[in-house]
């Protein structure tokens, strides 16, 4: 910071001089960035001194795709709208989709909707939790934690016939019912995830180096995170409770008994020890919920899927991802395709708007952290 | 506060507006477009803090383009959904973006997306698209697939002319 | 001995020795660590503990000055591209590209998006598609593991082509990235 | 004579950097529960790199590569290794310390060539590294001229001779343990990776190197390995009393090194010299006090 106040004595003709500022850009093509997404920084020193978020290099235009869709074939493209975390997209749309219908989905289906939900938050907080990790250059966990993932991936495999891209949720409940002696397997990995946990915190979360690394960056106050829409993990670890199982229930939350971890303080550290909070409860609750899975059916009969007609009307759906509030605002006009398909994805705020107010003062070396610890997934909001 | 008094005080502070309950917990708010800014103020001061998003939708039959915009209250666990319809010819509406910092990114992208121009907001530039030319892609007039086949060449290539899309010269 | 001695290095990058440094080449790929689209999700676990791909001596690089394979993970969308090009030249040769999964093919389920192209052998070579959507670990090893065939053999050419060919993929490049008229001629509201 | 000793001394010190890079690799991978690569692949690399096109962006890249190398191949010159110097000198550990920073000097010279921003912060990272790492070992050279009233490596290693207890790792643990730290700080392994970090500055002064200069900036560091294990062995370790034992010594520390390497992440620049300025900065200190008293 010793830096940053020196060169704000500097006068305006100094520091708009190109000797002093240099133009840097992090991302695309950098390991410190996460996806395909780049900041265009103006560096003096080592320190920032603006920043302009150069996204739209994953768009694919998937609203306009959507409405070249019929409702059913959509539910093959909206996965790929959030890479580690697919599964929240699904049910978003599923459940928004489900709304304007006014149909409700059978119990049974809820349940198993709330397992994919929270295995995909799962297998997203290791991957979020590793990459972390990863930016300090702790590679260790990364590579312990990806390996972790994988055995939910392979949970995955066996529900749904995909490790990444499952199109498992479907409109009025989900496309196929839990195969024989998935529970039992998918419990054992659970416990195998839950023992790791305290290498998990003698590696990252309690090892000094990172502490030292972690205090202090981008601190947020509650205020300041529902200012800027900062939603999930890094709105919880500013002291708010906000979660939308709790708030907005869906699928089989309100069955389901589930504490939401609380930190305060609302810096780097506080958001990673919030995502291993989160982490630990999210396998406590599936663990629940796979005991508590009703017999019934699991899907409505809804006919023929290329003539499935959605009434008109509008709704918006939200679910709680990785990183927080998603969100599918739908449209119907009464047709085959949608009318219109909006997505809110999580990491908007925190990608174009927050970096705004926190990258500038900034030294390079904790961009890259930064980006971590707010979990900004590019794809979600070039979609 | 339950909805119910929220929708009384909607009416009571913008009897334009034209509030109706939906769901379990949402409501779903008309605007004209000159009081939009005034409405959504009004939200914010009632704990609606929380920007969901702003989107668009294009009602090319009617002509007409609707901005819509998701506010969320953490405190009510209410959803309103404000929707503000402007012409199509002239689509011009004040913004939002001093009420919320990433109001002016969803702005922006609209901007960008649909043509709608954000009265007020710092930054309309490009955003997603490179150096685009045509008209805005979300609009429904704007047909996708034919400026694929006619930008990046059609996927339909017979197999002998796709496995020699290079023209390798030999040496 | 006096062989040896006749070896320039024209022989050596080009000649009959090429065989022997291309065994090195292809025991020992660094591969660029730009994941342009989302079968990127599906490195890190090849990369990673349980399908480790180092044991092949294939590693994730920074830059693309010390990089050897390109991986093309997913569509491309135009923005992307003009980064990709630009990667791709900055790289010294010789080098490969490997695209991942079936958008670099022929666009994949992006076949009829606005903002992404469809066919990547156009505007830069590819050495080797890698089918799938997106392509599993064990997909992407068998691919790496067929480039360093390629390479020990001294098949995966196609740097050399795209330095024959380069006016022709200069063109196509230049149509989709500097592009001066609009497409449909469609009018688009100067603001 | 002395010219081909040298030389040949060079490329075993190349040679022997490699493959404690290769082993490292595997130790590391080891650690990450998998197979990693196998230990020859260091060599594999440097053969790659060098068969590769270079680009290069100035004649002053080339002579910084090359000045880089050759600093440290000079460094190398004075670490006698069991006893054996390649020709005949008192190896002074102040000439080691000296002539090593004009290895990194050649290397700064050569990456700021490229006039790559990323490459200038990761030299100007190494260098305060260096300032981190050369003041506790400063203190710890005064221990032993202290202590011992020599400055030489071959006169140090001798007087360590004739069983464990009489090394100076045993004599005097905490000057060994502030040698241990500052040795992780010169091999540039995490927690004072700073200089290459990726995630940060994309490999630091490596960002614009290809081909053949990225296969020196390899061999660079495997030198500098063996010079830089090869002290504290001297030093500390009891030298070795065959080539064998020498370069087993070199090992365990590299690969504790490596283990380190492993389980931590890495500090800010300026972290990194606080810590070492204050913990292994008082741990000579205090080692200097106990032994002047």
């Amino acid at each position: 910071m010793d830096s940053m106040m020196a060169f704000s004595e500097l006068t305006e003709l100094t520091r708009n001089d190109k000797y002093v500022q240099y133009e840097l850009f992090f991302g695309p093509n950098f390991p410190g960035m996460h996806g395909n997404f780049g900041y265009i920084l103006d560096v003096a020193g080592s320190t920032i001194t603006k920043v302009r978020p150069n996204p739209g290099l994953l768009h694919r235009g998937f609203e306009k795709l959507m409405e070249q869709k019929l409702w059913l074939q959509n539910l093959s493209l909206i996965p790929r709208i959030c890479v580690p975390d697919p599964d929240p997209n699904e049910v978003a749309y599923c459940s928004a989709v489900e709304k304007i219908m006014g149909i409700d989905i059978p119990e049974r289906a809820k349940f198993i909707r709330t397992i994919t939900l929270e295995l995909s938050r799962i297998t997203s907080l290791l991957m979020g939790m590793g990459a972390l990790g990863a930016m300090m250059g702790h590679y260790t966990v990364m590579y312990r934690m990806m390996q972790d993932r994988d055995r939910v991936l392979d949970m995955f495999e066996w529900l749904t016939g995909a490790r990444v891209y499952h199109i498992y949720n479907t409109i009025g409940g989900v496309s196929r019912d839990l195969p024989e002696g998935w529970i039992e397997k998918t419990e054992a990995v659970l416990d195998e995830l839950e023992g790791n946990i305290p290498e998990w915190d003698k590696l990252l979360f309690d090892n000094p180096v990172i502490h030292t690394r972690l205090t202090g960056i981008g601190p947020l106050t509650e205020e300041e995170a529902v200012q800027y829409g900062i939603v999930g993990p890094s709105l919880r670890a500013s002291g708010s409770t906000a979660d939308v199982r709790k708030d907005d229930p869906y699928a089989a939350y309100p069955y389901l008994d589930f504490e939401i971890p609380r930190t305060g303080g609302g810096d780097a550290l506080n958001r990673a020890i919030q995502v291993r909070l989160e982490f630990a409860e999210s396998i406590k609750l599936v663990k629940k919920a796979l005991h508590m899975i009703p017999e019934g059916d699991f899907k409505i009969k809804l006919g023929n899927s290329l003539k499935l007609i959605v009434p008109k009307g509008d709704a918006y759906a939200r679910v709680e991802s990785s990183k927080g509030e998603y969100g599918y605002y739908i449209v119907s006009n009464g047709g085959v395709k949608p009318y219109r398909v909006s997505v809110r994805g999580p990491s908007l705020p925190g990608g174009l708007a927050l970096c705004h107010k926190h990258l500038p003062g900034m030294l390079i070396d904790d961009v890259a952290i930064w980006m971590a610890s707010f979990a900004v997934c590019p794809p979600d909001f070039d979609r | 506060m339950k909805r119910n008094e929220i929708m009384e005080k909607i009416k009571a502070g913008f009897p334009g507006a034209d509030a109706e309950p939906r769901f379990s917990n949402q409501i779903h708010a008309a605007v004209p477009a000159a009081q939009i800014t005034g409405f959504i103020t009004y939200l914010k001061q009632m704990d609606f803090k929380h920007l969901v998003n702003i989107t668009c939708v294009d009602w090319i039959e009617e002509n007409q383009f609707e901005v819509v915009y998701n506010v969320w209250s953490y405190e009510h666990h209410i959803h309103i959904t404000v929707k503000s319809v402007i012409d199509r010819t002239k689509p011009e509406l004040q913004s939002i973006s001093s009420l919320w910092p990433a109001a002016q990114v969803y702005e922006q992208e609209i901007h960008e997306m649909f043509g709608v121009v954000f009265l007020g907001n710092p930054d309309l530039g490009p955003l997603f698209l490179h150096n685009w030319l045509d008209l805005p892609p979300l609009r429904k007039d704007f047909n996708a697939e034919e400026y694929s086949g006619a930008a990046y060449g059609f996927v339909e290539t017979d197999t002998a002319e796709a496995t020699c899309i290079v023209p390798m010269e030999e040496n | 001995m006096s062989e040896m001695l006749t070896v320039s290095r024209q022989d050596i990058m080009d000649g009959r020795y090429e065989r022997v440094l291309d065994w090195f080449r292809s025991r020992s790929m660094w591969m660029l660590y730009y994941c342009t689209g989302c079968g990127a999700i599906e490195l890190p676990p090849t990369m990673t503990s349980r399908f480790d791909m180092e044991r092949f001596g294939i590693g994730p690089m920074a830059t693309p000055r010390q990089a050897d394979i390109l991986l093309i993970t997913g569509y491309i969308s135009v923005k992307t591209l003009k980064r990709v090009v630009r990667t791709y030249d900055q790289m010294p040769e010789p080098k490969w590209v490997v695209g991942f999964g079936s958008c670099p093919i022929n666009g994949g389920i992006y076949w009829n998006s606005y903002a992404t192209i469809n066919h990547l052998e156009k505007y830069i070579p590819i050495d080797l598609s890698i089918a799938g959507c997106m392509p599993r670990p064990q997909a992407v090893l068998s691919g790496l593991t067929r480039l360093m065939e390629q390479v020990k053999k001294g098949e995966a050419v196609g740097y050399k082509k795209y330095k024959m060919n380069y006016d022709w993929y200069k063109k196509n490049q230049d149509e989709v990235l500097y592009r001066t008229e609009p497409v449909l001629g469609g009018s688009h509201e100067a603001e | 004579m002395v010219v081909l000793t040298s030389l040949f001394l060079a490329f075993s010190a190349m040679v022997v950097g490699l493959l404690f890079m290769g082993i490292g690799r595997k130790v590391t991978a080891r650690l990450q529960r998998r197979y990693g690569p196998p230990f020859w692949q260091s060599y594999i690399d440097v053969i790659k790199c060098f068969s590769r096109n270079s680009i290069s962006h100035s004649y002053i890249q080339d002579l910084g590569s090359m000045m880089g190398l050759a600093g440290l191949i000079a460094a190398a010159m004075f670490v006698p290794i069991a006893g054996w110097l390649p020709f005949p000198s008192a190896s002074p550990i102040i000439v080691i310390l000296y002539l090593m920073p004009i290895g990194y000097l050649g290397m700064a010279m050569g990456v700021s060539a490229s006039g790559n921003p990323l490459a200038a912060i990761g030299i100007g990272r190494a260098l305060t590294l260096m300032l981190g790492y050369e003041v506790p070992y400063a203190i710890l050279l005064l221990t032993f001229i202290a202590s011992s009233n020599t400055s030489s490596l071959a006169v140090l290693s001798d007087l360590q001779t004739g069983g464990i207890g009489n090394w100076f790792a045993v004599k005097m643990p905490i000057g060994f343990i502030a040698s241990i730290i500052c040795l992780q700080a010169m091999l540039a392994e995490k927690p004072f990776d700073t200089m290459i970090a990726p995630a940060e500055i994309a490999s630091g002064p490596m960002v614009e190197l290809s081909g053949k200069f990225l296969g020196m900036a390899f061999l660079q560091h495997a030198v500098a390995i063996f010079i830089e294990t090869g002290l504290i062995v001297n030093m500390y370790l009891g030298g070795g009393a065959t080539v064998l034992s020498f370069v087993f010594k070199q090992f365990l520390l590299y690969t504790f090194a490596m283990a380190v390497n492993g389980i931590y992440g890495r500090y800010r620049v300026e972290q990194a010299v606080k810590f070492l300025w204050i913990f292994a900065g008082s741990l000579a200190v205090i080692q200097l006090l106990i032994n002047i008293f």
